[in-house]
């Protein structure tokens, strides 16, 4: 039974760490630019298809992949950046809703178009089966997962408070007009944190990947737990994504144990309510 | 006698334009709607129904010899229409019942399909068949399962695929077999998703087996499209089932073959409910996690030569994919279809819906392992029925049970990766 | 006395915006608040206008405890504000705009409009009553938030630097508003940095740096204070500027 | 004057749409449009003037759809007997979470909503009275006109039409009353709005709960001319952002936005759909998206407010020296 438990446990904290990896860039945008990004989830979904296309074409793990995912993925970040997000950041919310979900479902059905609505899947040995530490289970694919989700969270808050770049991209967060009047290019800050987030975002698709399954509307599934997870953790706080990742992962192996598995997302988001209620600003977010 | 003449020149227009579009419909093509997801998170379904229906197709208009007696196949077209040629037209329900519906009615009353045909998801059934009712128009259905939809007193709907009530009897039979032959049967766990098939089917599952005595030990239900499945597997290696039963959709499935291995866990024996662990892409991805799966299906690839081994040649080289058993009953519905409207020698609804009414089709006349094909006056195929299939040697089932049908014998334990 | 407020304190974490101020305003009073940036003048403004809540402290309005009441209720008892950065409706029109304002004492659509147009005649922007609001230049919103607030007939009105950012025939346009407001009876409270109006407006004036009030009294008394100009310029720089009417110091009509 | 004119003109295109355009696919998707309307401008009222974007309207849509259902369902009655216990319903729900979930400022609001309708979807999901996954039927062979069960979509138009003109009717009522002024100040600018002695929180609540009564409407109506409802097709979020979309497109926070935008997106889901779906590539989606994306970056404000500014450009615009010349001559 205890044993059982520890192992639920760890599979938490597991799955919490990829829901914290897959997070990290919706909160860095929602919280620099005050964009809702309805897209973030088919983000992650690309990054997916790019580490399988990387298998399938050279036969390689998430070594190749993984690298190769962030850069296209930030790629694409700059371009829907400058394409879209530049002129509907300044309009009102609803705007962005619509400009988001519209790039949601335009990314997910060209990819459907070009490679159908079949699942796709990693073999399983990619990232070096499963480690067996006195009974508990760890999968090598999850942790290499959450390892990365805790150096991405960690490189995302040094990168924001040590480094000049991420106070100058924190003062156009802060303060548009303001920063461009001390010589810093609003746009040109922005979009690096649209290729930071979009880069993160693909790079957490290629992890996922290789213990996931692969399918165009795979996005839908993970986006709405990451809009969880960046609400709880208050919008742009990363470290913030880091801790309700894991209490998500946390609650949702135990609740799924222990009470039973349809009731865990009852009991996520009566907690999420809950929660908005007593602190509304998520667990690290600023007034 | 102005009157009557007046009378006699309209009626005869009336049945000159009546003829003529009889002649008109019997040299064009017989048209049949076809309601399928084509995106969203079944779009997989609609992919593979095109392939198979594109194969149906040909063997319909055009002859095929090598298919022996297999109905339809030896003429180019339908007989008893003049060989007129049959036509598909698809419409994408995009999973939802409203879709469904309006998608059906414009099938019905813009493209004048005769009959129409789908829609897998049971809830989309449900409300096309309704707009099919109200339109007096065959609606022909191969895969939905959940019980009400041949419980609304309808006069048009037809269902060929077997049903829950008629899966778990096959499934307490393989198992009373399975204990015979000395396996531990007797702990029951069954793992489902809350969608209206993984309930229903489950169920159904649970009454019949407690009604024969044997009640289910853990049932184990999840939401669809999980992002993790855990602890579900953690609570089934606690409990140490001897047999569990997976009702899961492909996405699920495979999540649930990653995790068992990944957490090292085999049960004794595990019995699929067709759906995810039927998907060629559940083979693709997780077949080789997978060995040993038992499976509920009515098709069987049958041995070479046979009708059956032909049309899933020709599905394979086609799409590329396996035949599965949720494409193959779909195909078998629309083949039952339009055996009806070759037999009515007729485009007009009610003489297709009494000649399905009259269908009889007999066990070599027929691409599944059901016993037939013959509707009772709900409209359920009361000749339908299934076979269990086991994942043997990589990526293909082979029938394992009945005896009779089986190709290899069931291999014990469950072998997993 | 009509608005009271006791040892006011506003803290964010451990620092004290505002330390324990306390004013007192009298039916017909001008009341000018000033100091330097960040000296606190805005953040106690915004405590009697129950925009911030308090963390110690007290205010009254006409005898009545209204510490926690909102910022709405207080408006209806008789407290109007204008902001510093305009908080125009910038969906609506100018008459719009000050029809939110007659509202809060009618229901009826057709008396708060007429009730907003005579205080666009009032205060001379009848002609631009159908303008859109977002077509205004920092004058006119300036002018249309006093418009707006006028219309909610209140006893005292607080004004929050309204003739920042105008130029000086603007701005005596607005002292003129202002006089003509004080003298239909209503009783003010003005946020100012330019001196000249507080010079020409106030009765009284209250001093603020660094959180707590360190001077009050009639306009003269205050602006040759040798602690009001240590706190403008530091301490130093007052001693080189000796030779400088204090108001030129202040940013008076020299700017 | 020549507005009115207008009004008359499109209110007699509307009537006639289904006399001329015959065909029973024709008429019904005039329906649908109608009905989305119904259900984007109920939105539009906390959506469109008061700012607030909720995401979760449909927990309002679907209580009034499972009211419908369930009155045929467990008590075999007309499904018109729940639309009014489907609009207790709602307005009570919006009354209980309307509270604390207004306070919240934009993005939070929003999540919040969404967390509400997927729990509503869970806990249905789970319930059996409300048929669980399975959903509710309402009568496939009407026992009578009450019923609300007809081949034709004619009846479905012009009832769905009636309560169209009766949503915008109160939509009008109360954009013209002091409520409609303090929604769209609190808009614009909360704050000053409080200042004014605009009781924000109540007006927010009080738009939340008309909202979701009316969008309840719509939801029975939804499952009236459909004959079922399940938690997907009842509670799930792609609804809400369906009406959230249309009342964009159109143009949020104006009279007839949601009726333009209902107009556009309807069709050219059901035409895409039909002329693209059936090809199985998922063309529809992804000129569906493109379109969205296109409108949100050249025309954040909806297709109505583009009309309007057109419209307006004609009209002389004030300048910034008329004000200060006005001020001047004034004072």
């Amino acid at each position: 039974m205890t044993f059982t438990l520890v192992q639920v446990i760890v599979g938490g904290l597991l799955l919490g760490a990829v829901y914290a990896l897959f997070s990290s860039g919706l909160t860095l945008v929602w919280g620099m630019m005050n964009v809702v990004n309805f897209a973030h989830g088919d983000f992650v979904m690309l990054g997916m298809y790019v580490a399988f296309v990387v298998y399938t074409l050279l036969g390689g793990g998430p070594l190749i992949g993984a690298p190769l995912a962030t850069l296209l993925l930030a790629t694409l970040g700059v371009i829907v950046y400058f394409g879209l997000i530049r002129d509907i950041m300044k309009g009102p919310m609803l705007a962005q809703i619509l400009g988001t979900f519209g790039l949601a479902l335009l990314l997910r059905y060209s990819v459907f178009w070009w490679f159908g609505a079949n699942f796709l899947s990693l073999p399983e040995n990619l990232v070096g089966g499963t480690f067996d530490i006195f009974g508990i289970r760890i999968q090598a694919s999850r942790l290499l997962a959450g390892v990365v989700a805790l150096l991405v969270t960690f490189g995302l808050h040094l990168l924001l408070t040590r480094t000049t770049l991420g106070s100058r991209m924190l003062a156009v967060a802060e303060d548009a007009t303001a920063a461009q009047l001390m010589g810093i290019r609003p746009d040109g800050m922005q979009a690096i944190a649209w290729a930071i987030a979009a880069g993160a975002t693909g790079l957490a698709g290629a992890l996922i990947a290789t213990f996931f399954y692969i399918v165009p509307t795979v996005g839908e599934t993970l986006g709405i737990v990451a809009f969880v997870t960046v609400s709880l953790g208050g919008f742009g706080s990363v470290p913030g994504a880091l801790v309700a990742g894991l209490l998500i992962g946390v609650i949702e192996s135990l609740s799924g144990y222990l009470i039973g598995a349809v009731y865990k997302d009852i009991v996520v988001y009566a907690l999420f309510l809950g929660f908005l209620w007593f602190r509304p600003q998520g667990l690290m977010g600023k007034t | 006698m102005r009157f009557s003449h007046v009378i006699g020149v309209f009626s005869a227009a009336v049945m000159s334009v009546a003829l003529a579009g009889n002649a008109a419909a019997q040299s064009k093509t017989v048209k049949i709607g076809g309601i399928f997801p084509m995106s969203g998170n079944a779009a997989t379904i609609g992919v593979h129904v095109k392939h198979a229906f594109d194969v149906a197709l040909d063997i319909i208009n055009n002859p095929h010899p090598e298919l022996g007696n297999f109905p339809l196949a030896k003429n180019g077209g339908l007989a008893g229409l003049g060989d007129a040629k049959v036509e598909i037209v698809y419409a994408d329900n995009q999973g939802s019942p409203a879709t469904g519906q309006n998608q059906a009615l414009r099938l019905i009353t813009e493209e004048k399909v005769v009959a129409l045909t789908g829609a897998y998801q049971s809830g989309i059934t449900l409300t096309a068949s309704a707009i099919a009712e109200k339109y007096s128009i065959p609606f022909v259905n191969g895969e939905s399962v959940a019980q009400n939809l041949t419980e609304r007193g309808f006069k048009w709907f037809f269902r060929v695929t077997p049903i829950a009530t008629d899966f778990a009897r096959v499934y307490y039979e393989f198992l009373t077999d399975m204990k015979a032959a000395g396996n531990k049967t007797d702990n029951i766990a069954i793992v489902h998703d809350n969608t209206e098939y993984g309930a229903s089917v489950a169920n159904t599952i649970a009454t019949v087996f407690k009604e024969k005595g044997i009640p289910i030990a853990l049932d184990v239900a999840y939401a669809s499209n999980a992002t993790d499945v855990q602890s579900q597997v953690l609570q089934l290696r606690e409990k140490k089932p001897d047999v569990v039963i997976m009702i899961s959709y492909t996405s699920d499935a495979i999540l649930f073959s990653k995790t068992m291995q990944a957490l090292d866990y085999k049960p004794p024996m595990l019995l699929a409910d067709d759906s995810g662990y039927s998907d060629p892409s559940f083979i693709k991805s997780a077949g080789k996690l997978s060995q040993g799966a038992f499976n509920r299906s009515s098709w069987s690839l049958g041995p070479a030569g046979s009708p059956t081994a032909v049309i899933a040649k020709m599905y394979k080289d086609k799409s590329g994919d396996e035949m599965d058993d949720t494409t193959a009953r779909q195909m078998q519905a629309l083949f039952v279809l339009c055996e009806a409207i070759d037999r009515a020698g007729s485009t007009e609804p009610a003489k297709i819906q009494a000649a399905l009414k009259a269908t009889d089709l007999k066990p070599d006349q027929i691409m599944m392992g059901y016993k037939g094909v013959k509707f009772d006056d709900k409209g359920q195929n009361i000749l339908a029925s299934g076979l269990i299939i086991q994942l043997q040697d990589g990526e293909n089932y082979v029938s394992v049970w009945p005896k009779a049908s089986a190709e290899k014998a069931p291999i014990m334990p469950y072998k997993g990766w | 006395m009509l608005l009271d407020a006791r040892g006011v304190t506003k803290a964010f974490g451990s620092f004290k915006a505002v330390d324990a101020a306390s004013v007192t305003l009298e039916q017909g009073d001008i009341l000018g608040l000033i100091g330097p940036n960040g000296a606190g003048k805005s953040t106690f403004f915004n405590c009697l206008t129950g925009d911030l809540a308090l963390t110690s402290g007290q205010v009254l309005f006409e005898d009545h405890d209204i510490t926690e009441l909102l910022p709405e209720a207080r408006a209806r008892l008789g407290l109007a504000r204008t902001f510093q950065v305009p908080q125009t409706f910038e969906g609506m029109t100018v008459l719009e705009n000050v029809m939110i304002g007659a509202f809060l004492r009618t229901p009826h659509r057709a008396e708060a409009e007429a009730r907003a147009r005579s205080v666009l005649e009032r205060v001379g922007m009848m002609r631009l009553a159908d303008a859109p609001a977002r077509s205004l230049g920092t004058p006119g919103r300036k002018r249309l938030e006093i418009a707006r607030a006028l219309a909610t007939e209140p006893k005292v009105l607080l004004l929050d630097e309204a003739m920042a950012g105008l130029t000086q025939r603007e701005v005596q346009l607005a002292i003129d508003l202002v006089r003509d407001i004080h003298r239909s009876g209503i009783t003010l409270v003005i946020v100012e940095h330019i001196m000249e109006v507080i010079m020409s407006l106030a009765s009284r004036v209250m001093v603020f740096h660094q959180g707590k009030e360190i001077a009050r009294g009639s306009p003269r008394e205050v602006t040759s204070d040798p602690a009001v100009i240590a706190a403008y310029l530091g301490t130093r720089a007052a001693k080189a500027a000796a030779g400088h009417t204090p108001i030129e110091l202040m940013g008076g009509p020299a700017t | 004057m020549r507005r009115t004119l207008w009004l008359l003109i499109a209110l007699a295109l509307v009537v006639a749409y289904p006399l001329v355009f015959t065909t029973p696919f024709q008429q019904r998707l005039g329906a649908l449009v109608l009905l989305y309307a119904i259900a984007a401008s109920a939105w539009n009222i906390v959506g469109g003037y008061a700012g607030q974007i909720s995401v979760g309207h449909v927990v309002f849509f679907g209580s009034g759809a499972y009211a419908a259902m369930g009155a045929y369902a467990h008590f075999a009655l007309s499904p018109l007997i729940g639309i009014p216990a489907g609009i207790v319903f709602a307005v009570l729900i919006a009354a209980v979470i309307g509270g604390p979930t207004l306070r919240l400022s934009g993005h939070y609001f929003s999540m919040a909503t969404i967390a509400v309708a997927e729990l509503a979807r869970l806990i249905v999901t789970n319930t059996e009275y409300l048929g669980a996954a399975v959903g509710l039927s309402g009568p496939t062979v009407p026992r009578n006109v009450f019923d609300m069960s007809f081949i034709s979509a004619l009846p479905y138009y012009y009832l769905f039409l009636a309560i169209l003109i009766i949503t915008l009717g109160i939509t009008w009522w109360m954009t013209s009353s002091r409520m409609g002024f303090y929604l769209r100040a609190i808009k614009d600018s909360e704050r000053a709005a409080r200042s004014l002695g605009a009781p924000a929180s109540r007006t927010k609540l009080y738009a939340y709960m008309l909202s979701a009564g009316l969008t309840s409407v719509a939801g029975a109506l939804y499952a009236m001319i459909f004959g079922f409802v399940d938690p997907e097709s009842g509670l799930g979020i792609l609804i809400s952002v369906k009406i959230l979309i249309m009342a964009a497109l159109g143009g949020a926070g104006l009279l007839f936005g949601p009726f333009v935008g209902a107009a556009i997106l309807v069709p050219l889901e059901e035409i895409s759909n039909s002329l693209l779906g059936g090809k199985g590539a998922g063309l529809t989606f992804v000129v569906y998206g493109a379109i969205i994306v296109l409108i949100a970056r050249f025309q954040p404000g909806g297709i109505l407010a583009l009309i309007n500014r057109l419209w307006a450009k004609r009209r002389a615009k004030p300048t910034e020296e008329s004000i200060s010349k006005e001020a001047s001559h004034a004072s």
